[in-house]
């Protein structure tokens, strides 16, 4: 061929590695950055809580009890005259800690038997997804209520339960753009070029489903924290005395009707991480979604 | 006619589908209802007709894409359908395929440079300085320069993504190509920019094709015979030359008068025949085509015509060609 | 015919259309011109890219108003510039006086509503039928596009039609008002060729059944050489070449329309060298200065690259006329964009 | 159509089968002897095996599994081993007030979700999508006990509008009056939900060829948005509704903790305090029936809006 293409026109601006994907989506979302750095604000001052937390969390104090907020404790203290601000974050590192390792596990186990599940297809699809179904037609919370009743409340087990009740809908995440990126010409490229099915999994359709399962894996996110307050919330959280969210609004709550401070300052602690991750993930899916951008 | 490179016999592949609410119920798509054809060595072989005939599913099927049910395949006298893995990842070096959508047929995350490497590394051919060597070297054949090696797809306008697709699939030195509508998605310009690549390609390296469109006059430039197929069996087959002069099939002269051509004085054939065209769900008995054919007869509806060869590679079914 | 000497039905004076890509506003019609007779069929044909969709959807005031504008021009139908009317007036128009056919048979219809509730909907609002008399309206409608069995046919959905059958829905609707102007979008692409010449039959004898004027847009020479009357070739968003059909396909004069018709294998006979035009069409966002053909053009000179050339009559006919300073030298004066 | 819904109530035999049987596994596993349970700790040793005998769980464990099964099957779930009454009872005791609640805040997310979502989409990047869009993500940022608590603050306990416990009194009004703040608690989450999928399906259908189509006819703007856009906007909608059902039921039993009102939520929470492991049983097995139910009706719904599903 004596014709030389010396320029190449770039068509659109289409993300190429699923980072850049990713950076690309934060910077079409104002609202994404916005999540993102008031998570990282939390993230660090859950990390920085043994260092600023003006007091132990466990430290009982029997005569400043039920006070309000003050220059002394900002956020008041409980029954036993414990600070609700040096509760509220050590409460953070131990959401943040069971909500992420749950999700991660979900992500990995759900995602991986999502992803060969569409590719293999079939029965073998039909099957697992029938068992997915299984799992998906207990309501989340009430399955982890009978997991953590059933292992006793601890912060292992509420991973356990936690991730359980997300390995179901991760499955299904990843199975539907496996499915829709598997009836592309390119894997059949793959195929005919004598790729293994391995190879074709993590090679050429988990980086093109990648940001699409860390964007859900955000929302996830804050769904796992609120899970975890919730079963806190009904009594079923690592349990006390250690500070959890959930547990400090069920204690906030036995004492409603005179120290309402007590449910208010962890509810709203829980609203601003669950809404920081929701906007994060709600814009870059956005973003990345192919319905809402028009086509790859 | 030069030795065969490819044999294909007896190719059959149905599909079940359920459709339907509430009640759902269980079609057989009958894709491929035993098509035979064979491809002469550095020769290219025309698969024409319709969407729905099953001509995407015969080219598919002899690279075992799609496992078909009944039939055989010899690729150079080795039965393909037998092979097993091993030898069928051997075989998948030697027999290629190039897609219809350019913006389907690459790895929007993957760069070309490993697009073009990746089957090289897979299949143990050369050390790796080699193999970004030979894929350079690839690109500059397709017409690309270097530089194309550092993007990604998306960078690419559609002419040039079809180019890149060539040469990933001549990457393993295949000796046939399966070419499924490799222009039809491309505007006009570039539709013969890609057509004269590929002509230029086979004449170099001795390559057969399967050439699968609907555009008789793309067949009719490029390949030396044809088949033409209709509702999932071959209708007729033959030389280029001789099928066009003079079509034996009813549906084979349907096709070439209904093609368009680019001369006021020779319009497009105005077609009175009208009505639903069948399905390969449900094919009409006896000759599929006898809904919706100038000629049919009593015959036609009852019985599906015979294979008839004719002499000169050529070959047909129907009623009215009976020797 | 007494069509040359009548008011044309459709004029078009510079249009320009721009698009906005990246905060910035592209012209992707720059200053199209044609004019169109009553009984006329006027084929627009070009590549993607070239302006012919953008042309009818500014006819009709269906560009996406978010991103797109008419920067300048007019558009004169039946005496009444469209540029500027108001939403409720144009929406009068839509389906009245002008209507439009799409490409994809299989998208452009609502798939939870009836094929008949579809045809009878411009009759509803064009012409205030209802009920009974709206119904026997379109069922002849549907009759007249030639579909089987059209009576039982009538409540069935979208997805029960082929989609050669839904394209002579979407006929029979466009055709439901008798509007004076069809606007056919490359009506016949997504067909299979058999199909495609039962619908272009069908087009041009209910165009002279209904004495209606036509643009048909497509990329297909062969199609334009069957149907159309007239031919305006563009690229990148002008008009490069206009004349009567067998004017144009006996002398095609623009290096471009020269290039196209050699770049296609024709089914009737053996093509022995076929062209290629090198490169490709240029971006919106990138367009050359000077004639916009000139980058790929084998006849290009210096000046090509620095001066767009007009439209401009062949001195031999009048009717013909080419967007080329080589080719059209005689008229080819300076003008700067 | 019976036909089918007899088809697809079978098809749903081995979901609940795999249901029944994750349910007899957890109940075996689950700490504590039932018997034990019931009788206290200072049963004696023969009341411990009398009870065990009486129960059944002295036999083996297939058999204990296919005793089960039949069961289940039955309606007979066994009683309570707290309150001796049959399982059957306490949860049909209860089920009309979870009903009552879970159809009210459907209806209310849904008569709040589908205008707000559509408005948004039809003006889309303008001032209002952006608080629409704002304002549903934190809707369904609220844990449902946390905004329980704020509703419940701010409207029994500070402008004591409601009572602040209890599903009221037995006269109609009381009635709705109870049911009002946890309704409104459970329908503004679910609206934000439902906002969400209206906007972005309806964005999706305005795309639609078949719009374009429609305005090409001259179809007014109103009639193309009901008639052409809405049908088909309401597809995914469906989907998500159905799938709602599951976090609805989890947050139903947060709100009936706040708002101290019987219904499903209260009785789980009790039962699993007290190990009560005959109603736990009974109670998964509604749940899960209860989403396979809704399942089919989402099915069946789908069948009436879309008609490529209903004919072929």
């Amino acid at each position: 061929m004596t014709e030389s293409i010396a320029a190449v026109p770039v068509e659109r601006p289409a993300a190429a590695h699923w980072l850049l994907q990713l950076r690309r989506a934060f910077n079409a979302n104002a609202t994404s950055w916005v999540g993102l750095v008031v998570f990282l604000v939390i993230v660090a001052l859950a990390l920085l809580a043994p260092l600023i937390a003006p007091y132990d969390p466990l430290d009982q104090d029997i005569i400043s009890r039920l006070e309000g907020p003050s220059a002394a404790h900002w956020f008041g203290t409980d029954s036993y005259g414990r600070d609700t601000l040096s509760r509220l974050l050590w409460g953070a590192r131990l959401s943040l800690v069971i909500g992420s390792v749950s999700i991660l596990s979900a992500m990995l186990i759900g995602g991986t038997i999502g992803i060969v599940s569409g590719y293999v297809g079939g029965k073998f699809d039909l099957v697992v997804m029938q068992a997915m179904d299984v799992l998906l037609s207990f309501p989340s919370l009430i399955m982890g209520l009978m997991v953590v009743a059933m292992l006793g409340p601890s912060m292992g087990n509420l991973i356990i339960a936690i991730a359980l009740t997300a390995i179901a809908p991760f499955a299904r995440i990843a199975r539907a753009p496996t499915i829709a990126v598997k009836e592309r010409d390119y894997i059949e490229a793959c195929r005919a070029l004598g790729y293994s099915d391995l190879r074709i999994m993590a090679v050429h359709i988990l980086p093109n489903i990648m940001a699409e399962i860390l964007v859900m894996g955000s929302l996830w996110l804050a769904t796992a924290i609120r899970t975890e307050a919730s079963l806190s919330f009904i009594g079923l959280g690592v349990r006390p005395p250690v500070a959890t969210w959930g547990g400090m609004i069920r204690e906030g709550f036995e004492n409603i009707l005179d120290s309402a401070w007590l449910s208010i300052f962890p509810s709203l602690a829980i609203l601003l991480v669950v809404f920081s991750l929701n906007m994060l993930g709600d814009g870059l899916r956005d973003a990345i979604d192919p319905k809402l951008r028009g086509g790859e | 006619m030069p030795e065969p490179m490819l044999e294909v016999a007896g190719l059959r592949k149905f599909f079940e589908v359920k459709r339907g609410f509430p009640r759902a119920t269980t079609v057989t798509v009958r894709a491929l209802d035993g098509i035979s054809f064979t491809v002469g060595a550095g020769q290219s072989f025309g698969l024409v007709g319709e969407s729905g005939c099953g001509k995407s599913t015969a080219g598919r099927a002899v690279l075992r894409l799609i496992e078909p049910d009944e039939g055989r395949v010899a690729f150079k006298g080795e039965d393909v359908l037998a092979a097993g893995k091993e030898r069928l990842r051997a075989l998948r070096r030697k027999m290629q395929i190039v897609f219809q959508d350019p913006y389907a047929s690459l790895n929007p995350r993957r760069m070309i440079g490993k697009a073009l490497t990746e089957p090289m590394r897979v299949h143990g051919v050369g050390a790796p300085g080699e193999r970004v060597a030979r894929a350079e070297l690839l690109l500059a054949e397709v017409g690309l320069p270097k530089n194309a090696m550092t993007r990604y797809p998306h960078e690419f306008s559609g002419g040039q993504r079809q180019r890149i697709g060539i040469a990933r699939a001549l990457t393993l030195e295949p000796e046939l190509i399966v070419a499924d509508e490799p222009v039809s998605a491309l505007d006009v310009s570039i539709q013969s920019q890609i057509l004269l690549l590929l002509q230029g390609l086979q004449e170099r390296r001795r390559l057969s094709f399967i050439f699968i469109s609907h555009d008789l006059g793309v067949v009719r430039y490029f390949c030396q015979s044809m088949a033409v197929m209709y509702l999932g069996r071959i209708v007729e087959t033959g030389p280029i030359p001789a099928i066009f002069k003079e079509p034996l099939h009813p549906y084979t002269k349907m096709l070439r008068d209904a093609s368009p051509v680019p001369d006021p004085t020779r319009k497009v054939a105005m077609l009175r025949i009208e009505g639903e065209v069948p399905s390969a769900v449900n094919p009409p008995a006896g000759c599929h085509f006898h809904t919706r054919c100038p000629h049919a007869m009593e015959i036609c509806r009852k019985a599906y015509p015979e294979w008839t060869p004719l002499g000169d590679g050529r070959g047909v079914a129907c009623h009215l060609h009976k020797v | 015919m007494s069509a040359a000497t009548e008011a044309p039905l459709l004029e078009l004076d510079g249009l320009v259309t721009e698009f906005r890509t990246g905060g910035a506003w592209h012209a992707a019609l720059r200053g199209v011109s044609f004019a169109l007779a009553r009984n006329e069929t006027l084929a627009l044909v070009g590549e993607s890219g070239c302006g012919k969709s953008v042309t009818a959807l500014s006819i009709m005031g269906l560009l996406p108003p978010a991103n797109s504008r008419i920067a300048a021009g007019r558009i004169r139908f039946a005496g009444r510039d469209l540029v500027g009317l108001s939403e409720e007036a144009m929406r009068k128009l839509r389906g009245n006086e002008i209507s439009m056919i799409f490409q994809e048979p299989m998208t452009s219809l609502n798939p939870v509503l009836t094929v008949g509730f579809q045809v009878a909907e411009s009759l509803r609002y064009h012409r205030g039928m209802e009920g009974q008399a709206a119904r026997r309206a379109a069922l002849e409608l549907l009759d007249q596009v030639k579909i089987p069995a059209a009576a039982q046919r009538f409540d069935d959905y979208p997805h029960q039609f082929s989609g050669g059958m839904r394209q002579r829905v979407m006929i029979a609707m466009a055709l439901a008002c008798r509007p004076k102007l069809l606007l056919a979008d490359e009506p016949t692409t997504a067909l299979d060729v058999t199909i495609q010449a039962q619908v272009l039959a069908l087009l041009a004898e209910l165009k002279s059944a209904y004495g209606m004027a036509m643009i048909f847009i497509t990329h297909n020479l062969g199609v334009v050489a069957s149907i159309a009357d007239r031919v305006a070739v563009m690229y990148a968003g002008a008009i490069v070449e206009t004349a009567a059909v067998d004017e144009l396909f006996a002398r095609p004069t623009h290096p471009y329309t020269e290039a196209l018709l050699r770049t296609i294998p024709r089914v009737d006979e053996d093509s022995a060298g076929l062209a290629a035009i090198p490169g490709q069409v240029p971006p919106l966002s990138a367009m050359p200065p000077g004639c916009r053909f000139a980058p790929r053009c084998a006849l290009r000179e210096a000046e090509c690259e620095a001066t767009d050339p007009a439209l401009a009559p062949l001195p031999a006919a009048a009717d013909h006329r080419v967007r080329c300073r080589v080719r059209a030298p005689a008229t080819a004066a300076p003008r700067h964009a | 159509m019976i036909g089918y819904i007899v088809k697809r109530l079978l098809l749903a035999v081995p979901t609940l089968w795999a249901v029944l049987t994750i349910v007899f596994v957890l109940a075996r596993v689950l700490p504590g002897d039932p018997a034990q349970t019931i009788l206290g700790d200072q049963a004696t040793q023969e009341a411990l095996v009398a009870m065990r005998h009486r129960l059944g769980t002295d036999k083996p464990i297939a058999e204990q599994y296919a005793d089960f099964l039949a069961n289940a099957v039955r309606g007979r779930w066994g009683d309570s081993l707290v309150t001796g009454k049959p399982v059957l009872e306490e949860v049909g005791k209860v089920l009309p007030y979870s009903i009552d609640l879970t159809v009210s805040a459907i209806v209310l997310g849904a008569l709040i979700g589908v205008p707000l979502g559509t408005w948004s989409a039809l003006h889309r990047n303008a001032a209002f999508d952006y608080i629409a869009r704002l304002g549903s993500l934190l809707g369904l940022s609220f844990p449902a006990f946390v905004s329980a608590i704020m509703l419940l603050l701010a409207f029994a306990i500070e402008l004591r509008w409601f009572p602040v416990i209890g599903a009221g009194g037995s006269g109609p009004w009381e009635r709705l009056r109870a049911i009002t703040l946890p309704t409104v608690n459970l329908g503004i989450i679910m609206a934000a939900y439902v906002t969400r999928v209206t906007r972005s399906s309806m964005l999706e259908v305005l795309g639609e060829d078949y719009i374009r189509t429609a305005r090409a006819k001259g179809v007014p703007s109103r009639v193309i948005l009901w008639r052409h856009a809405l049908r088909n906007a309401l597809i995914p909608v469906v989907t998500v509704v159905g799938l709602y059902l599951g976090i609805l039921i989890g947050n139903s039993v947060l709100t009936e903790i706040v708002f101290n009102r019987s219904g499903l939520g209260k009785l789980i929470v009790s039962a699993l305090d007290q190990r009560d492991y005959t109603v736990l049983q009974g109670m998964m097995v509604v749940y899960a029936f209860a989403i396979v139910l809704v399942n089919l009706l989402t099915d069946l719904t789908y069948g009436f809006i879309d008609p490529r599903i209903k004919r072929q």
